[in-house]
């Protein structure tokens, strides 16, 4: 069988999807998936590099800078789930009654209870700033209550787990993630917490060793309906975790 | 008079590797007195003092103080053939055994200046005591052991690499150390130097004591055929 | 191999701009590092002697369970300090998580198997030398450790360095335990691993720079100071 | 709390039913960290041997270095490793990225220091000794090296260990340029990693505690086998 | 015959710490002979020795041997005062001077069976070298310079720890390679010796070399005031 490297996100790694993937795409196409979990910069700076195939990340403005910049042909969406306020049980900001995202954020703001943020200019920080954006607040300017604490999904959930502090992480990690202690998902639904996936093929014409074949196959079945019916099928404790959503070309 | 004499061996042996180093050997030691051991090379005289002193772990037999170890050890010092010297001056070499006992410092100082002197080491106070020659490593040795006022001290060839004239001040020290009442307990090759100091003698001859006896019978009219030989410079080892 | 490059001419920039961030990490890993190093010095020390001089039955197997411990991986060690200083361990109360106090003990439990080991092996040696003469002059083993740490002081240079090297540049558990919170326990290890998942290589080798310059400062320093002692075999 | 006794009693089970994968990551973890070892020993023991019997100019300034260097972050020799074994980087055509060989190298560069520096520091004292004899014998100065590493070799073991240890409790650096990529690179260390990121203690503690089992494993061993060799001094 | 000598050493002093160990010393070593070094403790004779040896670097003069250097070096051995016993045993300690010069393994085996019998240590072979007791350490350094077949050979104190019959036994075999034509220099504290082995000696003093003289001349009719103090065992460095 052959191999293929593809850089992921932690979060998408935290998730647990992959578990049910990989097997079923080296049963199909005879696919050995080499997956890298690594930051959302740092697997695009893998794939500019050439030293993975392709990529699946979840960052839609560094995606089309990958793609502009010729390091990619083009940004395949795959997948999405989303974001959800995570936070202390006890909801000491009252987040869960929000009737927006921007509204739970004001309100964390309002009471300042701690809060971690990734820090790390990954996908989900990215996504979290733009909250903060929307809400008209300035991370800048808070105060000792904001955490940023620089690490991947799994890591800062602990750091929140062990301070009981409010963080945004997407949901997979989430109903994936082991050390819960004593957070809970507060607040979600909100359609500004929509987290794309896209795949992104690394351009064989900037890396010619790359193997474009094999990506092009895997976004084949990436695409495919087997993909579709397995990824809508993926369930942790009941609920789903996220909704195919390839266009066909 | 010292008050942890007589010391008593019964049936000592050292085994190493299944050979035997220090056959039996049962012997009393009582007080008073300066006891040279002699023998060959390997015969076991550096093996049978450490024993006696404590450092040697024996593989049967019993050592005994006439009073409890812990309180023997106390008033024993020990000069080894190869000295060993601690990786600090030579004044700190002299200081160490006081600063073990808490003396207190000025008479720390006095004692220290006062064997320098005495080994005639005084300008060599702030040398590395490794960097000392062959001569003066013993003699610094020496002056470290008799810093303690042991009651009994072993003294394992102390002059070998000594001078006429460091042999000759270095006896001399030993004589007063004995008549200050110090139970002296020494091994050497140079058998003048043991007709002069010893008061008894012992000699010893593959691990075991073949003859020991009062210094003059011991070597005017030695008993067995080895010491005799061993006199006429006929026995090796 | 741009970004090596780069990274050189950032950490060069980084430092005579005296960067107020960069100083305040680059002081809290040292600060963590040596509050470390000197608390683990002060028990691997004298017990490293200890091991060396002292027979007992198990004396064989602790050696090779300290040798082993030297191999203890820092996430480990990260995840337990973690579980036991969590609001649920039965230290939470103290508060300590994600502070830099519980970084120092991490690092504390990672670097005292090293300096151990190490010390034991010096100190095999110079007990070997002292051995006969300290049992003669019926030293305690509290005035037998001490004269063998004295005496062979330039041999533990070593062992401090190389717990000092582990500490400074350590990530795994600090991260961990620490949490990487920026203004708070953010060190420079665990911003060049921030910065390295961010894909900014070029700021991840400037910290690197940084780090190893701070080392190599540290290590002269104290070969200067040493130095400064008597020259020569010992 | 409970996380620990959870980790224990999961790791005796991974263990007793021999779990294939947890078998495949350790043999990995084994193989990688011993040829890292193996190549790392026969550069840095006749290296930390020759800074030791030579004299010369810059000597203090370079042993200095090498001890710095024992605080080489793992995460910065990963990143520069990555950077030269890259397609782009001057290595690239090697395709060794993302394989056991470039975490080899990267083991071999963070473990030579460390065990340069503790093998220069017990060559020292055995030079003392043996320094007017060797040179009496007109020796060369490989003939020297060759003598000390002999009759040092018991001495060694610690420097050797402490590579080891140092080896295979590290994460940042083989995280880096191995990728731990399932059934390919994935090792004890990185599995651990990749358990804590996802909560689940349990089992990155349980992987900890087969690592460590690993650890003193490999150093009874060599306790052992060093021991059939001659008993007692030297 | 020797084609390394003479040996001249010019104005050599060495200096350590502002102290000089050594004064300005000037002196050739022709062939032929036993030259002995006798002086009190600290007078300086390991250094000379050393220096003449190499082992030990000068600060000012010159050494130099007929030939360079490198193959000087070659040609000699030295016992060191205390024997320097490498960690193996007693057989592999004769055989590493032989190793270094790729002998053949048989020839090795045969010269050390050879060697361990002359010196009487047959028996200890396999015995780790650091466990000997001090005479035997002299010993076996002994054959391990003489097993090299020197053409120069350098001896400080070799005799010190040796009982009666085991520095006999020596001094036969410092003759027997006398008359093979190695050119043998020694520093003992026995004067006995001296003047049983000495063709000439030299007396050193405060680092100096106080007087040089043909061996008869040395003993029977000393120059300097010094000597003769030395000799009615006067002088204390
Ligand atoms: N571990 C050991 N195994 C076997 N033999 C040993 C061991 N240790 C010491 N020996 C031997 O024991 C003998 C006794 O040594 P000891 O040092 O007591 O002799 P000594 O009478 O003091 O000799 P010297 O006059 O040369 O100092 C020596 O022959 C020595 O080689
Ligand atoms: N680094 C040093 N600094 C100062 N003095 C030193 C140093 N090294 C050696 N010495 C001194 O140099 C002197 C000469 O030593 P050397 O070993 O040559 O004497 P020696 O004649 O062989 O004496 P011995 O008969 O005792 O062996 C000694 O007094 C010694 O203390
Ligand atoms: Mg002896
Ligand atoms: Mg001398």
């Amino acid at each position: 069988s052959e191999d293929i490297k593809l850089a992921v996100t932690t979060s998408f790694e935290n998730s647990g999807l992959s578990e049910v993937l990989l097997p079923a795409i080296k049963e199909d196409i005879g696919l050995d998936v080499q997956l890298l979990v690594v930051g959302t910069g740092q697997a695009l700076r893998l794939g500019q590099a050439g030293d993975v195939d392709a990529i699946l990340v979840h960052s839609r403005a560094a995606e089309e800078k990958f793609v502009e910049e010729g390091y990619g042909t083009y940004r395949r969406e795959i997948m999405y789930n989303d974001f959800v306020f995570i936070g202390p049980a006890a909801d000491p900001a009252e987040i869960a009654s929000s009737s927006s995202a921007v509204v739970a954020l004001q309100k964390i703001a309002g009471t300042a209870p701690p809060f971690v943020s990734r820090g790390d200019d990954s996908g989900t920080h990215k996504m979290e700033l733009s909250l903060w954006e929307s809400a008209g607040l300035d991370p800048a300017e808070f105060a000792d209550w904001y955490r940023a604490v620089g690490s991947g999904m799994g890591a800062s959930l602990n750091t929140a787990a062990g301070l009981d502090a409010y963080i945004l992480a997407d949901r997979a990690s989430w109903l994936n993630f082991g050390n819960k202690a004593d957070l809970a998902l507060l607040f979600s639904g909100d359609p500004a917490l929509f987290n794309q996936y896209a795949f992104l093929a690394v351009n064989p014409e900037k890396h010619p060793h790359v193997r474009n074949d094999l990506a092009v196959k895997l976004e084949t079945w990436l695409t495919s309906p087997r993909a579709a019916e397995l990824i809508n099928s993926y369930q942790i404790n009941g609920e789903t975790l996220f909704t195919f959503n390839a266009q066909p070309r | 008079m010292t008050t942890i004499l007589p010391l008593r061996l019964e049936d000592v042996s050292v085994l190493r590797k299944g050979k035997r180093l220090l056959g039996p050997v049962s012997m009393t030691l009582s007080e008073g007195g300066l006891t040279i051991i002699v023998g060959p090379n390997g015969s076991g005289k550096t093996t049978l003092l450490k024993v006696m002193h404590g450092v040697e772990r024996v593989s049967a037999g019993r050592v005994r103080w006439a009073v409890p170890d812990e309180q023997a050890q106390h008033h024993q010092s020990y000069v080894f053939q190869t000295p060993i010297m601690l990786r600090r001056s030579v004044a700190d070499n002299l200081r160490y055994p006081l600063q073990l006992r808490k003396t207190p410092r000025d008479t720390v100082e006095t004692c220290v200046a006062d064997w320098a002197s005495r080994i005639g080491l005084q300008d060599l106070l702030k040398l590395s005591a490794t960097r000392l020659s062959g001569g003066e490593k013993q003699r610094l040795a020496l002056a470290r052991a008799l810093i303690r006022r042991p009651e009994v001290l072993f003294l394992d060839e102390p002059c070998a690499n000594l001078d006429g004239a460091s042999t000759r001040d270095i006896e001399r020290l030993l004589e007063e150390a004995q008549q200050a009442g110090t139970r002296i307990i020494m091994t050497t090759h140079d058998l003048g130097q043991a007709k002069r100091l010893a008061t008894d003698a012992i000699f010893m001859l593959h691990g075991c004591i073949k003859e020991a006896a009062p210094a003059e019978a011991f070597f005017d009219a030695p008993q067995t055929s080895e010491l005799q030989a061993f006199f006429r410079g006929d026995i090796i080892a | 191999m741009s970004d090596i490059f780069e990274g050189l001419s950032a950490a060069f920039w980084l430092v005579v701009t005296l960067d107020p961030e960069l100083l305040q990490i680059s002081l809290r890993s040292l600060q963590v590092s040596l509050t470390a190093l000197v608390i683990a010095c002060a028990i691997a020390l004298p017990f490293g002697t200890f091991l060396a001089i002292r027979r007992f039955r198990y004396r064989r197997l602790a050696i090779s369970v300290l040798n082993a411990l030297m191999g203890l991986p820092p996430v480990v060690v990260g995840l337990i300090v973690y579980i036991l200083l969590s609001r649920s361990g039965p230290f939470g109360v103290l508060g300590l998580l994600f502070t830099p106090t519980a970084m120092v003990i991490a690092q504390v439990i990672i670097i005292t198997p090293l300096i151990a080991s190490i010390t034991h092996q010096a100190m095999r040696e110079l007990w070997a030398e002292y051995h006969d003469l300290l049992i003669s002059l019926n030293t305690s083993a509290a005035q037998r450790i001490r004269t063998l740490i004295w005496d062979g002081r330039r041999n533990l240079l070593t062992a401090a360095l190389a717990g000092f090297g582990r500490g400074i540049g350590e990530v795994g558990a600090i991260m961990i335990v620490g949490g990487n919170i920026d203004n708070a326990t953010r060190v420079l290890t665990t911003a060049i691993a921030l910065e390295t998942g961010k894909g900014d290589f070029a700021l991840a080798l400037a910290l690197g720079f940084v780090l190893i310059a701070l080392a190599i400062g540290v290590n002269i320093c104290i070969h200067w100071l040493s130095r400064t002692e008597r020259e020569g075999r010992w």
